[in-house]
């Protein structure tokens, strides 16, 4: 394959990211280019991804596939790179109106739909929608997990029974997250939901759930999906999923990034959506697809 | 005529048998940081309902059970004057081979021993690089951090191993006479470490080692040998927590355990071990891990801003440090 | 146990008879070479068992080189060992102990964090079942500190020891172990004759038990005390190997040096001038209540037994500790010394006694370690000046006869008396009103010695006040104008003008 | 009123390995770092048609720059035997500050003036608890490392700060004479570092204390006034770093330059630093740092997994260090 369209990433360690990346690598091997997979190592390393940008432009491509890991950071970078190469926007934004396309996920309405799941999980336990609510993050500086925050507490002042009493960050790790979970169910015996706004914190806190058995009681939503995290979803562990499509915008992005390049006509945005997947709905075909999508 | 150096160190009196300063600093600090875990407990007991509860002693003990392990390790090598900056990344890889061995068909008991012998097989890579090619520990174990954390994320393609058989995370929660399984495993670890580092010869060895290496030399003592041991010990008991790591998250994860090397080395330095070797013990570090979980068990149950609680603890660990510094100088 | 007379008795016993039996270890054309430096140079030696033989040499001879390769610390370069007439390889300290050989080496090499009793049994622990039996230890190390007369404490900490009794630990290690050959590396430089009696003593009876000793030390009056032969090297070829009975120290030295030296204490009378310092009723740690005078010209010796307080006082009066009481005049005014660095503006220099912990930058060049005091004058402006630094560099390795490959090389590759000598250069260079030497001359040839007196002549001459603490009773003894004799931390007496004899001297730094 | 003093009779060098040295290694031996650096380069510019253009070399140069700095400072605190592990959270808590101030109105100069003035102040408070309550550099900064992490989200309350002034921003994509600014000020920081360490008594000092801190003192060196310096020195090229950031990435964030004190520190010790003191250079870390850099570059230009690559540097860390020792022993 001649053409070459590199797709950057927020971070290469994360599910989530490599389900993008599996898109991507789909969308490649459909369409015969070659998709070199980049991103930093964490989400908050800003430099990192800046510098992986140009190293990325220097090797020529036909389009660069980005999803930048900073509003304001990425702005000026995007921009200068799309002097020399079409760049199309994935999952998060940047300050550029150098983007040739853009397919994202709104991570703050992603926020809004946790908090609704939430609020709706704690009525359906303790049949109204009043206590104390926690959100963990999983790290700070991160913007699109500032985002999902941003949502949900917006959300939340819908429910005016419901209260933002912990609002934790941990330190990416899933035992802190963990960790924190056990502390606050200790401190707040008040605590009706939580929302842990990523994979990781998921993890950690739905392992806390698990530990003290309060399935029943607690309302966890949780953000982004893998197979552990579905088995507790279908053990009542875990009350809601809110899942991106990540598969589809690492595949889309290539293929619209490849459109461009060639010169064709491209939607200037496209909003991939977020979903709210429960016990409930969890058996759907979109759901299946959304919660187990085929790597490789 | 019987001449007499006159010394204040020589008395008359026959001289009372007792441990080696190591372990008799040992125990004096230990008791003095046992205050202090006592002093938090008590401050915490009354400004909070919920701390002194079963629940949340039980909760205590599960979250410093990892670190204090790891930081047991870590004594072992700070006491010869080295650092093992890549025990976070063992556990993460720890993580990871546990769980694809047992997700791939091997037993729990044959996938947990084949995951701590990687473990020690690190741990004596990391021998043959300080000791075989000459590397100064910092640099041998900082190349391995980063190395296998590359491993470990190919391996899995970044993503979490799960489906871990339930009897394996079960043991995360359960518990016997009341004490959770986790804490039994500190104290298993922590008594054979004991025995090994006070009373073997190799315990002996790795003191002297940290002291001087060169007159250890001397004397015949193998401090290549001593050195592996070090290494084995620390990247084999960084495999355990990876191993407990899996049973309590449920899943295996290369990027789990970051940062966690700093933790245990500030463990072990505030439960006085000295980054200049030969001067360490085995309860020190168990104490140091417990008094920094408490100090985040106790932040989050006060509800303090989490942005303040990492202040605290670097402000605590200039403290606590600075105070032991001052009882060893009055010596 | 020990007569103090003991250390004048002194002849020694019925000379063994080497050319009867197998030499318990014989070196042949042994050679070492540390890249361009060539220590040693093809020695052919041999030991006889049961025998005393004294290694003497210049600094730098090869001496240390020599015990080093006995004892599988260095690799030879060539040549062979022949252990009871097999060749053996020698290649580890391991080999050595398994032999049977061990050593006291030059520079205390001893586990400061480790207790003595650890220290002693280090690599040779008692257990039971695997484990340690510490009680045991502790009881076995008293009973063989008690057994050499040595008054320390097994279970002491090392590192509370002066490193005169961190030697005589050295010493009683070595001892236990070196069942069949035994090296003593300069083992007095640091001890007082009193203690350096009981070493005798405990030389003899290793002798008597079938022991063979090696013996290195620059003080020839121990080789004649002591030794049944001599072995003389020079620039790290052998020279000649004699029986002791044979030879004498004039013929010695000129088989060391080549030229013959004035062996007598140089000394010229200086007139005094006037009080350089005053100290009145100095505490510190380790010593109270001190008071002297010091004046220009005048050399003020200090004489104690190990641990008597004289280093920390000398290190108090340099601003290296805080004095806990008393008071300080310097010129006629009253100070107060807040530092070393304010010390030395103040115009006092101090050698200190362990040239490794305290003098030296091992691991950096001869001639920044020879520099390092007046690096404030070697600026042009805010820069240094690097050709002024070469020029003091070299001018100091010429002036002081560094023996070193280069100006560059490491202070670690050089041999201990040479070290020395960029520890008393520095001061040189800087220069001082009051400089404190204490223990110079440890580990100095005769010739370099001889050196060192000289420069305190002419330190003397030019108006500088000298204190000089030396454990080598002769040296202090002739040397000073003032003797000050300390005792478990205080000044006991002091003799200006006429001494009583040395034995008295003793008897008062001893406390009989 | 403690100083850290290394004690040369133990230090943790293990005892010095015996390498076996065959005549096939002449050469490798007798490649500096240097010629490793353009062989690397060479080799790039052979298997990619992108290394060797002049956007690569450029965005290469801008790359390596601000790591290359922080290297540089936490070079002067290794000579002294000393570590300095704050400087990645300096970095980060600088780019906020900076980004306050330009933000609250201070001018552009001010607010940077400011920004490395505090930076010299944490080094001073670096120095304070080193020399004065007698801390092991290692936890002192680790402390400081935690401790101002939190500080920064504290006042950012985990936020960015964006809207800097675009004069501001611009600088990072600037060049001059056809080099980017960013390494102009790799340039301006290494000629007065040059100059300090070997053109001055200062550096002088630095050596002998990392050597001999005991000895340093007894000759009247003004040993904690040099620790001083070295610490302001390091803490303060990590702030200038700071500010460079910021203008590099527009914004201010706290998180920023997470784990950059390891990569200084690699930087400096593939650059032949000795973490026991005494041993460094300023063209060292420089060098280190691009090799470093160099290496992602390539791996990013021949599209490496980023997993291999994390593989290959930790690889790369121990062979170019140990081929380094192997050199210095032979000299
Ligand atoms: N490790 C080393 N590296 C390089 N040269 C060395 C080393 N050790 C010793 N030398 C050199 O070998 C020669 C002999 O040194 P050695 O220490 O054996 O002398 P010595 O006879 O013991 O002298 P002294 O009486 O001063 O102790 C000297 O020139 C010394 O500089
Ligand atoms: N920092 C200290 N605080 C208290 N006591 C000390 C300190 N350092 C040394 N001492 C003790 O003070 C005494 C005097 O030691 P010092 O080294 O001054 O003796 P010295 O006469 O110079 O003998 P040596 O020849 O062994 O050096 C010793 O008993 C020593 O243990
Ligand atoms: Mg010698
Ligand atoms: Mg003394």
């Amino acid at each position: 394959a001649d053409t070459t369209i590199p797709i950057i990433v927020k971070d290469t360690t994360s599910n989530y990211w490599q389900i993008v990346l599996a898109g991507a690598r789909k969308a490649g091997k459909d369409l015969g280019v070659k998709v070199p997979e980049l991103g930093a190592q964490s989400e908050s390393d800003i430099d990192g991804q800046i510098t992986i940008l140009e190293n990325a432009v220097s090797g020529k491509p036909a389009a660069v596939v980005i999803s930048p890991t900073q509003f304001a950071a990425l702005g000026k970078p995007v921009t200068e790179a799309a002097k020399s190469v079409k760049i199309i926007g994935i999952d998060s934004g940047a300050d550029s109106k150098a983007f040739t396309s853009f397919l994202t996920t709104d991570n703050v309405q992603g926020g809004r739909a946790a908090a609704d799941a939430l609020a709706e999980g704690v009525k359906a336990k303790t049949g109204k929608a009043e206590g104390d609510v926690a959100l963990i993050t999983s790290l700070p500086g991160v913007g699109s997990l500032d985002q999902r925050a941003q949502g949900f507490k917006e959300e939340l002042k819908k429910y005016p029974g419901l209260k933002l009493t912990q609002d934790k960050v941990a330190d990416g790790q899933a035992t802190t997250g963990l960790n924190i979970m056990t502390d606050i169910l200790t401190a707040d015996p008040k605590l009706v939901g939580v929302f842990a706004s990523n994979l990781i914190m998921a993890q950690g806190a739905s392992q806390a759930v698990a530990e003290n058995k309060l399935g029943d009681k607690l309302t966890l939503i949780g953000f982004d999906s893998d197979p552990k995290l579905v088995g507790l979803l279908k053990d009542g562990a875990i009350y809601g999923l809110v899942v991106q499509d990540p598969f589809r915008m690492g595949y889309d992005g290539i293929k619209t990034a490849l459109a461009a390049s060639k010169g064709e006509k491209v939607p200037a945005d496209v909003d991939t959506g977020v979903n709210v997947i429960t016990k409930a709905n969890m058996g759907s075909a979109r759901s299946q697809e959304l919660l187990d999508p085929k790597l490789n | 005529m019987t001449v007499q150096t006159q010394d204040p160190l020589s008395t008359a009196a026959p001289p009372s048998p007792r441990a080696p300063r190591g372990a008799r600093m040992g125990l004096v600090l230990s008791l003095t940081l046992f205050g202090l875990l006592l002093v938090l407990w008590i401050a915490l007991s009354i400004s909070t309902e919920t701390f002194l509860t079963e629940r949340n002693l039980s909760n205590l003990m599960r979250q410093g059970a990892m670190v204090a392990i790891i930081a047991v390790g870590q004594t072992f090598v700070i006491i010869t004057a080295g650092i093992d900056l890549s025990v976070g990344a063992v556990v993460g890889v720890s993580s990871v081979a546990v769980s694809l061995m047992m997700v791939h068909g091997f037993g729990i008991a044959g996938a947990v021993a084949l995951t701590v012998l990687m473990g020690v097989a690190i741990g004596a890579f990391h021998g043959f690089g300080i000791v075989q090619l000459g590397l100064p520990p910092f640099i041998m174990t900082l190349a391995t951090l980063t190395a296998l954390r590359g491993i470990g994320l190919l391996v899995t393609n970044g993503a979490t191993i799960s489906g871990l058989p339930g009897s394996f995370t079960d043991f995360s929660l359960s518990s016997f006479l009341g004490i959770p399984s986790l804490f039994w495993m500190v104290i298993l670890v922590a008594v054979p470490a004991y025995v090994l580092l006070q009373h073997t010869r190799w315990g002996r060895y790795l003191y002297a080692i940290g002291s001087n290496a060169e007159a250890a030399r001397l004397t015949g003592v193998d401090v290549k040998g001593m050195i592996y041991l070090a290494y084995m010990v620390s990247a084999g008991l960084a495999a355990v927590v990876g191993v407990l790591l899996a049973a309590r998250i449920g899943i295996g994860n290369a990027t789990q355990g970051e940062g966690w090397e700093l933790q245990a080395i500030a463990s072990s330095v505030i439960g006085g071990t000295s980054l200049f070797g030969a001067v360490g013990s085995v309860q020190g570090p168990l104490l140091g891990s417990f008094i920094l979980t408490t100090i985040n068990n106790g932040a989050n149950l006060l509800a303090v801003n989490p942005f303040w609680q990492r202040i605290i603890t670097g402000g605590l660990i200039i403290v606590i440090v600075y105070f032991d510094q001052l009882r060893r100088k009055r010596r | 146990m020990t007569d103090a007379a003991l250390i004048d008795a002194a002849s020694p016993d019925a000379p063994a008879e080497p050319a009867a039996a197998v030499p318990v270890l014989a070196l042949q054309k042994l050679d070492k070479r540390f890249g361009a430096t060539h220590a040693l140079k093809a020695v052919d030696l041999d030991f006889a068992p049961g025998e005393i033989h004294a290694i003497v040499g210049e600094n730098g001879a090869g001496k240390s080189t020599l015990i080093k390769l006995l004892t599988g610390v260095h690799r030879r370069s060539g040549g062979e060992l022949l252990w009871e007439g097999r060749p053996v390889p020698l290649g580890s300290p391991q080999e050595a102990l398994a032999l049977g050989i061990n050593a006291v080496h030059q520079e205390v090499v001893l586990c400061r964090h480790l207790s003595v009793a650890a220290n002693l049994f280090l690599g040779d622990e008692t257990t039971r079942f695997g484990l340690l039996r510490h009680r045991a230890m502790v009881r076995a190390g008293q009973a063989v500190l008690d057994d050499l007369g040595f008054k320390l404490r097994a279970d002491a900490t090392l590192s509370d020891l002066t490193i005169g009794q961190q030697q005589l630990v050295a010493t009683a290690r070595a001892a236990t172990r070196g069942t069949r050959f035994l090296i003593f590396d300069e083992p007095t430089g640091y001890l007082t004759r009193q203690e350096a009696a009981q070493l005798f003593t405990l030389i003899r009876r290793l002798k008597a038990e079938g022991v063979t000793v090696v013996y290195i030390s620059h003080r020839l009056e121990e080789v004649f005390e002591l030794a049944d032969r001599v072995s003389i090297l020079r620039d790290g070829a052998l020279v000649s190997t004699q029986r002791v009975a044979d030879t004498d120290e004039a013929s010695l030295i000129r088989g060391m040096i080549n030229r013959s030296v004035a062996q007598v204490h140089y000394k010229e009378a200086v007139a005094f001038g006037p009080e350089v310092l005053r100290v009145e009723n100095l505490s510190g740690p380790g010593f109270s209540d001190v008071s002297m005078t010091v004046r220009a010209g005048e050399v003020v010796g200090l004489y104690g037994l190990i641990g008597a307080g004289r280093s920390e006082f000398v290190q108090t009066v340099f601003g290296r500790h805080a004095r806990t009481g008393g008071r300080m005049v310097l010129d006629g005014v009253p100070v107060a010394i807040r530092n070393e660095a304010d010390a030395i503006r103040r115009g006092i220099a101090l050698v200190p006694e362990s040239r490794r912990d305290q003098g030296l930058c091992l691991n950096l060049g001869v001639g920044l370690n020879v520099n390092l005091a007046i690096y404030d004058r070697l600026v042009r402006g805010a820069l240094l000046d690097r050709g002024a630094e070469r020029a003091a560099a070299d001018r100091q390795i010429r002036d002081m006869q560094i023996k070193t490959a280069s100006r560059d090389a490491n202070a670690s590759s050089l041999s201990g008396g040479n070290q020395q000598k960029i520890v008393v250069g520095k001061w040189l260079a800087h220069g001082a009103k009051l400089y404190i030497f204490d223990e110079p001359t440890v580990g100095v040839d005769v010739g370099t010695k001889a050196e060192i007196y000289r420069i305190f002549a002419r330190l003397l001459q030019g108006g500088a006040a000298i204190i000089l603490i030396s454990s080598y009773l002769p040296e202090v003894y002739d040397l000073a104008d003032t003797l000050h004799v300390f005792r478990r931390g205080r000044l006991v007496a002091s003799h200006s003008g006429a001494k009583p004899d040395p034995e008295a001297v003793l008897t008062e730094a001893i406390g009989a």
